[in-house]
């Protein structure tokens, strides 16, 4: 195993301790239970926006706490989702008097950590409202299943969530902005690599040389299906289809358009697989209004890409233009 | 013949010494059709009960097994956290204040603990989880105590059911959980949650038989 | 060799066609010969900032073109110097009228390329200083070899430049704070993966499992010395003490510390690495008041890591914290 | 016998031919000491001097000479586009207005292209560059010439020299160019750019000598 780490047990908490000595005028860093927050929380009167999820997705989620996005994030283990005793400090610590809300992605165990957590804050008086988003169009969509996962959408909903919180709307509103955002975004990715985790020493799969991975999530998982490898046009539109069939996203609608790095594909193959998503969402009569390019929600080191697209109208591009001051997202200020 | 709150603990510490030597192996089940996780969340858990042995050395078994609940709870993450959390908590509401229990009562304290990981995860048997190893072990040991079995042999056939259990996940497609994601590629592979199960139901047979 | 592309070489011209649909409000790209340039340039009476590279190092350079840093990039295939002809026509795009700034990393193609640019742009009635970046400790410093390489500081030099020029001091003046930063700046690299061009196909050299490369490049280059791996805090050491002897960073110095990631190491790691670099900074009395981190000078899906650090004063400081909006850098505005 | 405008051309494109052929073998010789692109670098220059073959077929060997120059500068980049560009516009400068020239005018033409190459890159024999290559074949070519050598065999010498120059790099500890930064670790291997010039000026022995 190659990775620039000390013992794999430390990690997580050194890691922190770096976000710590760096970060100091934007956010700060509580031990035992682990979590990041806001350096000036709580905000009194302001809606208080958390999510958290398993480390070894950097930036997200402890990246994007600040002004104008999260007011906390809790990191589990890699790949391991927080424990209650984490959110709920969190929520205690980000509560301005105005409530609570928990973007949660969906994953058996983030929901119920989330769950186990909102019920403990609600017991101590803090309004609570849960927002899980399963944008993951690889992944079937049944009630009798764990339904999709929650994956790029949720870089954009903290952020529009975070803008929403900040102008002042209501514990409900920023929930319902959340909410709305998940159910017009679906995304899709896509591996060359595997990853490995630190405690488990080698790669979570093995992957030949001319093969691919389609339909991964985020956590170093084997997707939907492998197969030989593809030129990244076709890998494009292998992805590209599924989401804009899915919505379904029409023609004359504006949308965002995010090409996400999983973690070892370098920027320079992000814009050539830009290029051909935003050609192929023209072909459809979709407008880029909006982008966002580069590795944000990662799984460690794995070579690969996930695109993400969200149908917007003005109140949500207000929301993305707005100001954000976090280490891992800043504009405006 | 019964279960003394001493057998509780000395099971606790088999079940971490266990884990910790199977570590490896769960991470490997977790690969093909998780996020290679599950030894190290498990190991994290019990390793963390050990560091809390001092404090419930002298407590009830109800109190043992609400302290093993909320470390759990507050160290494991993941699925299996609050899974096997709520399954310790279910197993503590129900032997509050008891130093010792019958084997007629261990067998409604683990079908109130299985009820409990049912009520969080709403997963059924035959989606590829713990509970296609729980089930089978709790019906076993329930069917055993009906029939009048001996303590040792009710033991044994439960972990016996746990372990088929845990086998029958083999063949399964996976409906719930991170496997689900895989569709028919999560066939073919023994799910790690209902290994962890099986392991920590034979240690009880292990332990309390003085095998 | 997986990579997401198509042809190896339409790899740039791909990608810069990326970088127009997705930032035409920052930046122009113009084709034959390739030069991104800001969408607003020449600036008038402003002193113009360029500069250059092969490809393969995104952000750098292309990423770095916007008000408050660079007016212009030109990027040469990949790992490969650009042409004369690019420098040129991206020196005429920029040029407000007080003269153009070239900042050069020092490779002998680089110095030549750019060398010759400069001829044909002063014949062209353009004032044209060049400054070399050569911060590399890694390499012995000669007058009879080509020198240190130009890495790390590259990103600080452009930053703070671009800032000068922007506050409208004069074409000496830029030229005299770029030459400033590079003088009091030290950079070293590690690899723990070698990466693969893609014309060529397969990596550039072989790493085994348990063996790291020290003292290497930005070009996928072999180090000075290969050796076993080493824990991340190890590694760390061997990267800072070299760079605070070779000042020397003195004891009360205020510092800027930049931990940079080579394209394949995930984030999480650069900040185990720059919790001890952070540390160590701080064992020397040296003072860390400002900081970046993340991939920003990569060798495509390399993975490892750089450290580079700057003695700064309240100049620099001020320079380092102008608002700047480029695609791969942005704040203050 | 001399050396036409026709010969040159014909050179031009064996080289072009030659190294497209060993694009990959010089990409492989700058993995170790440099950065794995001289053999794309090189095959990309040439290509596009191909391009150019059309307005170029009737022009005298200075038009010729500049044409390449100019094409390589402005498409190899990297430390060989200007060198090369450098060796091909002094070498134009010598020939301007010419179709023709003796092999004496060739050895002049040789030396002030090396001389360009020399006064660009600052390199000195030894120092494991082209100029290793590039300068023992100068001197063999002048030397050939001046004993009265035939034209066929002091361009065989001068290749055969080139040769022995490129091999001769293969010790030799880099102090200029990208290989410098490898320091001892340089040593062993054969420089890229000393092996492109020798099969340059072994193609110029083959083509003008009809073998
Ligand atoms: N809804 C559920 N109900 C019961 N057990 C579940 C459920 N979801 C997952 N599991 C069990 O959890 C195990 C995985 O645990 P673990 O790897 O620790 O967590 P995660 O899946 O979050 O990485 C699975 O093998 C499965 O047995
Ligand atoms: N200063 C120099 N003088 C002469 N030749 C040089 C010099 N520096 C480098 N070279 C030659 O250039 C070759 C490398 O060319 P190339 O790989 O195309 O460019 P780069 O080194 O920029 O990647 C080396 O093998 C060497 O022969
Ligand atoms: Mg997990
Ligand atoms: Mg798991
Ligand atoms: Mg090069
Ligand atoms: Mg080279």
């Amino acid at each position: 195993m190659k990775k620039l780490i000390n013992q794999p047990e430390d990690v997580v908490v050194e890691e922190l301790q770096g976000i710590a000595y760096a970060h100091g005028d934007l956010v700060k860093v509580h031990y035992n239970p682990n979590f990041i927050v806001r350096a000036d929380a709580p905000v009194k009167g302001k809606v208080g926006v958390i999510s958290g999820g398993g480390s070894g997705h950097e930036p997200m989620h402890g990246g994007f706490v600040g002004m104008g996005m999260l007011d906390a994030a809790c990191p589990g283990a890699v790949f391991t989702s927080p424990t209650p005793d984490q959110m709920l400090e969190a929520t205690k610590a980000v509560n301005g008097g105005a409530g609570v809300v928990h973007i949660v992605k969906n994953y058996t165990g983030d929901i119920m950590n989330f769950e186990m957590a909102a019920e403990l804050a609600r017991a101590e008086g803090i309004d609570v409202e849960a927002v899980i988003t399963n944008d993951d169009v690889a992944v079937q969509d049944s009630l009798y299943t764990a339904g999709r996962r929650g994956v790029g959408i949720t870089v954009i909903a903290e952020k529009i969530s975070g803008a929403a919180a900040e102008q002042g709307r209501s514990l409900k509103e920023v929930a319902d902005i959340c909410r709305k955002v998940n159910a017009q975004g679906r995304s899709m990715g896509m591996a060359l690599t595997s990853c490995t985790v630190p405690h488990a020493g080698k790669p979570t799969f093995d992957l030949p040389e001319d093969e691919m991975e389609i339909g991964i999530g985020i956590h170093g998982e084997p997707g939907r299906v492998r197969m030989k490898l593809k030129s990244a046009d076709e890998v494009t539109a292998m992805l590209m289809e599924p989401i804009i069939g899915d919505l379904p996203y029409k023609s004359g609608d504006n949308v965002l358009l995010f090409v996400n790095g999983m973690g070892g594909t370098p920027l320079l193959e992000l814009y050539v697989i830009y290029r051909k998503a935003y050609e192929i969402a023209e072909q459809h009569g979709l407008k880029v209004v909006r982008n966002l390019i580069g590795p944000y929600i990662t799984s460690l080191e794995m070579a690969g890409t996930s695109i993400t697209m969200l149908k917007v109208d003005d109140d949500l591009v207000k929301l993305w233009d707005a100001p954000v001051k976090t280490p891992g997202l800043r504009w405006g200020v | 013949m019964s279960i003394s709150r001493d057998d509780i603990l000395a099971w606790l510490q088999d079940v971490a010494r266990i884990i910790a030597e199977n570590r490896d192996y769960l991470v490997q089940l977790d690969s093909p059709i998780g996020d290679a996780d599950h030894g190290a969340n498990m190991d994290r858990g019990f390793r963390a009960i050990m560091g809390k042995m001092g404090e419930i050395s002298d407590k009830d078994i109800g109190t043992i097994f609400k302290t093993a609940a909320m470390t759990l709870i507050a160290t494991v993450g993941g699925a299996s956290g609050p899974l096997y959390g709520t399954f310790f908590l279910q197993a503590g509401t129900k032997t509050a204040g008891k130093m010792e229990i019958s084997i007629e009562e261990w067998a409604v304290v683990l079908e109130a603990a299985l009820a409990g990981i049912v009520m969080r995860g709403k997963a059924e048997v035959n989606q590829k989880t713990m509970v296609d190893a729980l089930t089978p072990a709790v019906q076993a040991l329930k069917q055993a105590v009906a029939e009048g079995k001996s303590q040792a042999e009710a033991l044994e056939l439960s972990a016996e059911a746990a372990r088929q259990g845990m086998l029958a996940t083999i063949p399964m497609l996976a409906l719930k959980g991170r496997a689900s994601y895989l569709g028919e590629r999560s066939i073919g592979h023994q799910d790690p949650g209902a290994t962890s199960s099986y392991l920590i139901l034979n240690s009880a047979a292990k332990v309390w038989n003085g095998v």
